[in-house]
């Protein structure tokens, strides 16, 4: 009987953020509407004017919407690794936070690709480079392995919601048509169980090569071409370090938003920032041993041209960005994450915003650092890329947009997947009574 | 047991696709036929033995075919008495005294970044009709079809002549 | 089928930029306006780059005219979505305008920095839209341009060989920055043809290729300045 | 993948387009309707029509593109002597010109203030009849002048003006020419009796210095010279020639000089005789050409001698000894040499004194008449046109007019203006807006309203190049006779327009007695024509024909008329036939040895710009957004420092500078530099128009305005490096 209401408490507590919207929240969302409508308006100028109202220019054709770009698509990255990882390896503390993480790929994907229709000079022609890609460009191998990636994490989202939407079919209020038609007829029976893990199984594995591959084909976007200090082979892992980095600081802070706004303090436990802070950890340490062999072979190998963009960066006109860069990705996480004591939920929010803002900023520096110093040195930049109102709106109702989707999401189904509470619910009481056994063996 | 979809689940999707395909009709406005400010025919013009050369001059030696100015028309219809000239006759006449030209509307476009030569295909003796269709039988200009790059590559692979995108754009 | 192919003298070339106007004024290239231009969108196919060496006063002072190099190997190629832009057998680096969907790819992978990108819509003041040349089609916002070794050019010297059934002479295509090139610097011409000018100058002790070393096989060669070794030979009752 | 089914689906899928119009792409399908309508062409067929251009003293002839009844290209004449089918940055442009937004389209009368630039539109008979009234009122009364002032101009457009100003009693023929080198011309007079540009045989000379003269971009003849260097440095198999540029500024012909001389202004004739004093000293001179060919020898030899020991100069004009002796035996031992002098060096008080010491020096190596020297223009035989009894007044520089005289405009009633624009190239302080406003009338011939035709009480629209008959005699030349010919491309002038010198001929009708007889042609074509039956009537040159009206078919189909195969000639028309070594001229040159003088203050150094010269072409989009070659400044101006100087008054490149002149000031961008003196700023002339269109108008500073309007007896011009200004930094707020 104690596990029944145990189960019944997980359910009410995880379903009432479905249910129930505080009015705080309908002021959020009346916020983020109107900052994504400015984004739609700025848009629409852009496409009547053309990208001459944008701040790109001659030799910087590429600008912060490419940025976004890599940027979104390094957070998209963090969803499905970490709760692939985790669930293959069967860590029983990923159980409340795979959905919230899987949720941000998605969405993360979708807002990713929307740079594309801002980049394009011509984006009603997005359709060309689908019916007829010329195989050789990396461009192409983006548009193949994204689409891939997107449609591997919208099921890998999908097939652990069923349980759950099974559950609302049952319990919900309203919309039962839509949680019936997507649950597909679930039953809970042992069969659909089993027919499920190993759905899930599949995808876990099959994710995550995927994910690996994508960025490594958007930094082979720029590894490809023959710019200073774009052109290395480093390029392709150090994205991918990248991504992931700036993929868990994204989940950290969605976790505390969402522990804040939901309550859901029982399932967001200190032991999940603390082992996150401590993945991040490690992969601040990666990312920095990354960007000091990239930056070191440059300066050591002295080639004029690479040179330029080095000294750009280090003592040029990119100094300010890099050095906020260094300090935000690697000198703040390492000190709030290194000791236990500083490595709370607080210090760990605080810790990935460094990231995200450092993160940032190194796609910024990547992008528009080499491409304001190209080979031919008198066509060096002279104006230096400023970005536009029209970028800064759109980038702003990008992260909006973000926050909106992820907000839907958590009205439409849980965010945190209730069967695997219940089942991870389950194992505890066991491992509790065995525990005892085991503790005295 | 797998279910079963009814048909009223599968409604939305089919709408969805049904819209696709309408999207993707072609802007093909082949069969169009403007009204021209004279009536011309040039069936009657093609029975009396005129040859295309008389009127459009231009097509063995130039790029365009060359429309006739309103002295060519004048020059035979100035002879010709017939009893009761029908209004579209006068009309020459009227375009002619007032010095401008006959603003005939023109049936076929290429888009302005194509270079298209009408010199080497009729030297490649290609015949009217293959590209205007059976102009010479009929009393109104009819716009045979719209020319698109896939119908002008077929011809151009067929006669091993050059498919290099540099030949037609420009 | 010829390689068309280009030799600069940089000993003959004297900085005075004839050649970057003839190239606008052929190819309706229309101006970006003061405000634009100091935002760095100016286009120009060609351009005039003033490498400076030294202090004062033993200052060394360069005029390399930059335009696209057309190359064997083309990054840019390579690195186009839709390959909207492609070597043709005639060794022409071509643009297909109505492709390019704008993503500026091509652009950035050039290591010679010579593409150009149509960040608004073109604007000719009236009537200064008369001066547009038909045989170029104007662009377009959103797409890229560069280049094209006078194209329309090739197409005319091709058609008026064509008529007389002869094979295309040496010196019979001209692109307009050769031909207003007073100091006769730029010359043009088939580089499979071993008799043609540019072939000789391509084999000349002075010939260099732009940033050869990155394997992109450029067709444009730049002749070195020579030295001065006094007047060889007698003095001047020759 | 295969292009083929690249757009099997573009006619299916042309709708998506539909949204955005990917159907037809934006902006690629408009028809440009022609606006000159019964313009018989056929579309895609080229035609070409010779013309000239008038935009510096080279006298290139162009070739006109006309292709669907418009003019979209102007190319080189091949077979034009000067241009031999290559054209200047100037040039490029033209089309711009006759299709220009801002072009007057008919002619204007004033209404509210002068200057204030309200105008009326007129028909031209009205413009004629008060044309007519106004020169009538000057006819009667003796004590009034009509006054004609021009730029330098050549061919028959000179004769008809000289022709129509000498049908006046009181009447005066001003020129005002920025950079026309008036003082290269007297010393020409002085030392060979012959006052025109020499022609030098670039092609076959192995050493050229210029003193002065950025002859490669912008002062002479650009192309011809663009043409003759380029010969001289790869022309010849084998034989490599030198170029050497001294000049204060680093110009686009120093950058491609093998040596560049960083002279300071005002120390050329110094240096050019202390070039001369190491010939002399080691005897390297043509002892052949000296002897038989020149008089007044040893005098100048002494005078050298004595006081331009190359020790002295190299200190004051800041070249080290060893360069000048160096430079002075390589010219001698390595000829045939040729010195050229020309832009701000032949002005102020050193001017004329510096042309005629380069023409010494010329005279010592002998390159007077030899193969890869100098040789002299010979003018086409023209028929002379009927002659009058009348006396032609004599060119006056209005510059010169200007600061002696003190009231330079008394007695002038009537003012005629074409092809100058004294208001923008002439110092405030010269006082050309008082000349202007005490004159009762004044009329321009002009295709835009520029900074002086804006003070006109009347604008009578000029045709451009390409829309009226036209002929030139280039000068300088390449030695033949050479006359460059022109006729319109099209049946009618695009606006209505009517070139000068047929409304001359309407005027004389109008005005009748002794003007009309003067002028017997109905047109200026006529009047030509009765020229050029000259050329027709020698029977030898480029153009020989049976009839004359089909020799003037045939010259104007050509582009004019050349005889290559003349002799070319090097005979001076002194008295005796011998070239003489002036020295009167030399006696204002002397060693200042100033102090290094106030170092606050630098000497301004103005210079004429590649793409507008002296701002005639400033109009012109194209040649705004033209990146200059030594400053890629584009629709703008800059002040060229150098970086030592600049460092000490802490301006860092970009920064907002002030220039400050005795007579005024102006601010504008910084730009560092190692390619100029450290005692010299440089500023480029061209830019900072008034009134000029567009894309003109208000853009960049004006550097003439800066410079002072000092008196001296034999100035020419404006004085270019005789300014001294100060330079401040400006805080910027922004």
């Amino acid at each position: 009987m104690e596990a029944l209401d145990r189960n019944q408490a997980i359910e009410d507590s995880l379903l009432r953020p479905v249910f129930q919207t505080s009015r705080k929240l309908w002021v959020v969302v009346a916020m983020l509407l109107a900052v994504i409508a400015y984004g739609g308006f700025q848009w629409a100028h852009q496409l009547k004017e053309g990208l001459i109202v944008a701040g790109m220019n001659q030799p910087v054709y590429w600008g912060l919407y490419l940025t976004n770009y890599v940027f979104f698509i390094g957070i998209s990255h963090a969803g499905t690794l970490i709760s692939a990882i985790l669930r293959l390896t069967d860590a029983e503390w990923r159980r409340p936070i795979t959905r919230a993480a899987e949720a941000i790929t998605v969405f993360a994907l979708l807002m990713g690709t929307s740079n594309v229709l801002w980049h394009l000079g011509r984006p009603e022609l997005i359709y060309i480079p689908m019916l007829h890609p010329q195989p050789l460009s990396p461009l192409i191998w983006d548009v193949a392995c994204i689409s891939v990636y997107l449609m591997g994490s919208i099921t890998y989202l999908y097939l652990p919601l069923i349980p759950d939407l099974a559950l609302l079919r049952d319990r919900s209020p309203r919309l039962r048509w839509l949680y019936r038609w997507l649950s597909l007829g679930w039953q809970g029976t042992p069969k659909q169980h089993k027919l499920l893990d190993r759905a899930i199984g599949f995808m876990a594995v099959a994710i995550i090569p995927i994910a690996v591959s994508v960025h490594t084909v958007v930094s082979w976007v720029f590894a490809m071409t023959l710019v200073p200090m774009w052109h290395s082979a480093i390029f392709g892992p150090y994205f991918v370090v990248g991504a992931i980095f700036s993929g868990i600081a994204a989940l950290l802070i969605a976790m505390a938003i969402l522990r804040k706004a939901f309550h859901l303090e029982p399932f967001f436990r200190p032991i999940h920032f603390n082992n996150l802070g401590l993945l991040m950890l490690t992969m601040a340490c990666l990312w920095l041993y990354f960007t000091f062999a990239e930056h070191m072979t440059v300066w050591y190998g002295n080639e004029p041209d690479e040179v330029a963009v080095l000294t750009s960066r280090l003592s040029g006109a990119f100094s300010t960005p890099f050095w906020t860069m260094i300090t935000c990705c690697f000198v703040i996480p390492l000190c709030i994450l290194s000791f236990k004591r500083t490595r709370t939920i607080i210090g760990t929010v605080i810790a990935s915003c460094a990231v995200l803002i450092g993160m940032w900023l190194e796609r910024f520096i990547i992008v528009i650092s080499s491409a304001s110093y190209p080979r031919s040195e008198f066509m060096h930049d002279g104006g230096l890329y400023s970005p536009a109102l029209v970028e800064i709106a759109l980038t702003a109702a990008q992260f909006a947009c973000f926050a909106l989707l992820y907000i839907v999401f958590a009205k439409l189904f849980p965010l945190v997947s209730i069967w695997e509470v219940k089942e991870g619910d389950q194992t505890e009481l066991e491992a509790e009574l065995t525990g005892t056994v085991e503790a005295r063996l | 047991m797998t279910r079963e979809y009814s048909t009223r689940q599968l409604l939305p999707s089919f709408i969805l696709l049904l819209l696709g395909c309408l999207l993707f009709t072609g802007c093909s406005k082949a069969g169009a036929s403007p009204d021209q400010p004279i009536a011309f025919s040039h069936r009657i013009h093609v029975e009396n033995q005129i040859d295309c050369s008389y009127c459009h001059d231009y097509y063995e030696d130039y790029d365009v075919a060359g429309i006739p100015p309103v002295a060519t028309c004048v020059d035979c219809h100035l002879l010709m008495f017939e009893e009761e000239p029908t209004a579209d006759l006068e009309k020459i006449f009227e375009f002619a005294d007032a010095g401008t030209e006959i603003p005939w509307v023109r049936l076929y476009e290429l888009p302005k970044y194509t270079h298209f030569s009408h010199k080497w295909h009729v030297r490649a003796e290609l015949e009217c009709q293959t590209c205007h269709g059976e102009i010479g039988t009929s009393d109104r200009a009819v716009q045979h079809m719209v020319y698109n790059m896939d119908w002008c590559l077929t011809c151009h692979e067929e006669q091993a002549a050059s498919v290099d995108c540099v030949t037609c754009h420009k | 089928m010829p390689t068309w192919g280009m030799a600069i003298d940089l000993d003959r070339c004297n900085g005075c930029e004839a050649c970057v106007v003839a190239c606008r004024t052929e190819n309706n290239v229309a101006p970006a306006g003061p405000e634009q231009a100091a935002l760095g969108r100016t286009v120009e196919w060609m351009r005039v780059e003033r490498h400076v060496k030294g202090e004062f006063p033993n200052v060394r002072t360069r005029f390399v005219p930059v335009l696209c190099v057309h190359c064997d190997d083309a990054p840019c190629v390579s690195v186009c979505p839709v390959s909207a832009t492609y070597e043709n057998p005639e060794g022409l680096n071509a643009q297909i305008h109505p492709r390019c969907i704008g993503t500026r790819a091509c652009a950035q992978a050039c290591p010679y920095t010579v593409r150009y990108f149509n960040w608004g819509t073109p604007k000719w003041d009236a009537p200064l839209e008369q001066t547009i040349n038909p045989d170029v089609a104007v662009r377009w916002k959103g797409i890229m341009e560069k280049c094209t070794f006078c194209v329309q050019r090739i197409r005319r010297a091709k058609d008026n060989a064509r008529e007389d059934d002869r094979p295309i002479a040496d010196g019979d295509v001209q692109p307009a920055c050769a031909q207003a090139c007073s100091a006769e610097a730029i010359v043009f011409g088939d580089l499979d043809d071993p008799e043609s000018a540019v072939s000789k100058l391509s084999e000349s002790a002075r010939a260099e290729r732009p940033l050869e070393e990155l394997g992109t096989g450029p067709r444009v060669f730049y002749l070195k300045e020579g030295d001065w070794r006094g007047s060889v030979g007698p003095q001047s009752s020759d | 993948m295969k292009r083929r089914d690249f757009l099997k689906t573009t006619v299916v899928t042309g709708t998506a387009g539909v949204l955005f119009d990917a159907c037809a792409p934006p902006g690629s399908d408009q028809i440009i309707p022609i606006l000159i309508p019964e313009e018989e062409f056929i579309p895609g067929v080229e035609e070409f029509y010779p013309t000239n251009c008038v935009e510096c003293p080279g006298g290139c002839g162009l070739l006109a593109r006309k292709m669907d009844g418009r003019l979209v290209k102007v190319e080189g004449n091949p077979a034009h002597p000067i241009s031999r089918g290559a054209s200047c940055v100037r040039g490029q442009a033209l089309p711009q010109a006759m299709y220009h937004p801002d072009r007057v389209r008919g002619p204007l009368m004033r209404e509210g203030a002068r200057g204030a630039g309200q105008w009326r539109n007129v028909s031209w008979d009205d413009a004629i009849e008060r044309l007519v009234s106004e020169l009538a009122a000057v006819q009667e009364d003796p004590s009034n002048a009509l006054a004609f002032l021009t730029g330098a101009l050549r061919g028959h457009r000179l004769d008809m003006v000289r022709r129509f100003t000498s049908t006046f009693e009181a009447t005066r023929h001003l020129v005002h020419e920025p950079f026309g080198d008036g003082a290269v011309l007297r010393a020409h007079a002085l030392t060979t009796g012959v006052e025109e540009f020499f022609a030098y045989d670039l092609e076959n000379a192995n050493y050229l210095v210029t003193i002065g003269a950025s002859v490669l971009d912008a002062s002479r003849s650009p192309v011809r010279f663009g043409r003759g260097v380029g010969h001289l440095r790869q022309g010849r198999p084998g034989r490599r020639g030198k170029l050497v540029a001294v000049q204060p500024r680093l110009s686009t012909t120093a950058a491609a000089a093998d040596e560049w001389l960083p002279a300071r202004p005002g120390s050329e004739a110094s240096l050019v005789l202390a070039l001369a004093h190491v010939i002399l000293r080691d005897e390297l001179y043509d002892t052949g050409f000296i002897e038989n060919r020149t008089s007044g020898f040893e005098e100048f030899r002494a005078r050298v001698l004595a006081d331009f020991d190359p020790e002295l100069v190299a200190g004051m004009a800041g070249v080290s000894v060893e360069t000048l002796e160096r430079v002075a035996t390589e010219m001698a031992m390595h000829g045939p040499t040729i010195v050229v002098a020309g832009d701000a060096a032949v002005t102020g008080p050193t001017g004329l004194g510096t042309a005629v010491a380069v023409d010494h020096l010329n005279a010592l190596l002998g390159g007077f008449g030899k193969k890869g020297g100098i040789f002299f223009n010979q003018d086409p035989p023209f028929s002379e046109w009927p002659s009058l009894e009348t006396v032609v007044p004599a060119p006056e520089a209005l510059f010169a007019n200007l600061t002696k005289e003190s009231d330079a405009s008394s007695g002038i009633r009537a003012l005629l203006i074409s092809d100058t624009n004294p208001v923008h190239t002439l110092p405030s302080s010269a006082g050309i807006d008082g000349f202007l406003s005490e004159i009762p009338f004044v009329a321009c011939f002009t295709s835009f309203v520029d900074d002086t035709a804006q003070m006109a009480d009347l604008i009578l629209p000029e045709s451009t190049p390409f829309e009226r008959f036209d002929d030139d005699v280039p000068s300088p030349s390449v030695g033949i006779p050479v006359a460059t010919l022109s006729a319109p491309m099209f049946s009618r002038p695009l606006y209505d327009t009517m070139s000068m010198p047929d409304v001359l001929l309407r005027v004389a009708a109008g005005l009748g007695g002794t003007v009309a007889e003067a002028f017997p042609w109905a047109s200026y074509e006529e009047a030509l024509r009765a020229a050029w039956s000259g050329l027709h009537a020698v029977s030898r040159g480029s153009v020989t024909e049976s009839t004359e009206r089909r020799f003037w078919s045939r010259a104007l189909a050509a582009g004019g008329w050349w005889d290559e195969d003349v002799a070319l000639n090097a005979d001076c028309l002194t008295s005796d036939g011998l070239y003489r070594f002036e020295l009167p001229a030399l006696e204002s040159i002397g060693l200042d040895r100033t102090a290094a003088g106030d170092t606050s203050r630098f000497t301004l150094y103005v210079y004429p710009s590649t793409a507008f010269g002296d701002g005639r072409s400033a109009h012109l989009p194209f040649l705004q957004e033209l990146a200059d070659p030594m400053t890629s400044v584009r629709w703008g101006s800059v002040v060229e420092l150098n970086a030592s100087t600049a460092s000490e008054l802490n301006i860092s490149d970009g920064d907002l500078v002030e220039i400050t002149s005795d007579t005024g000031s102006l601010r504008v961008r910084a730009q560092i530099t190692q390619g100029l003196r450290p005692d010299v700023v440089a500023l480029s002339a061209g830019q900072g128009h008034g009134e000029y269109g567009r894309y003109a108008r208000g853009r960049g500073v004006n550097p003439f305005s800066l410079l002072q309007a000092t008196t001296g007896s034999d100035l020419f011009e404006v004085p270019l490096q005789a300014t001294t200004v100060r330079v401040t930094r400006i805080k910027e707020t922004s």
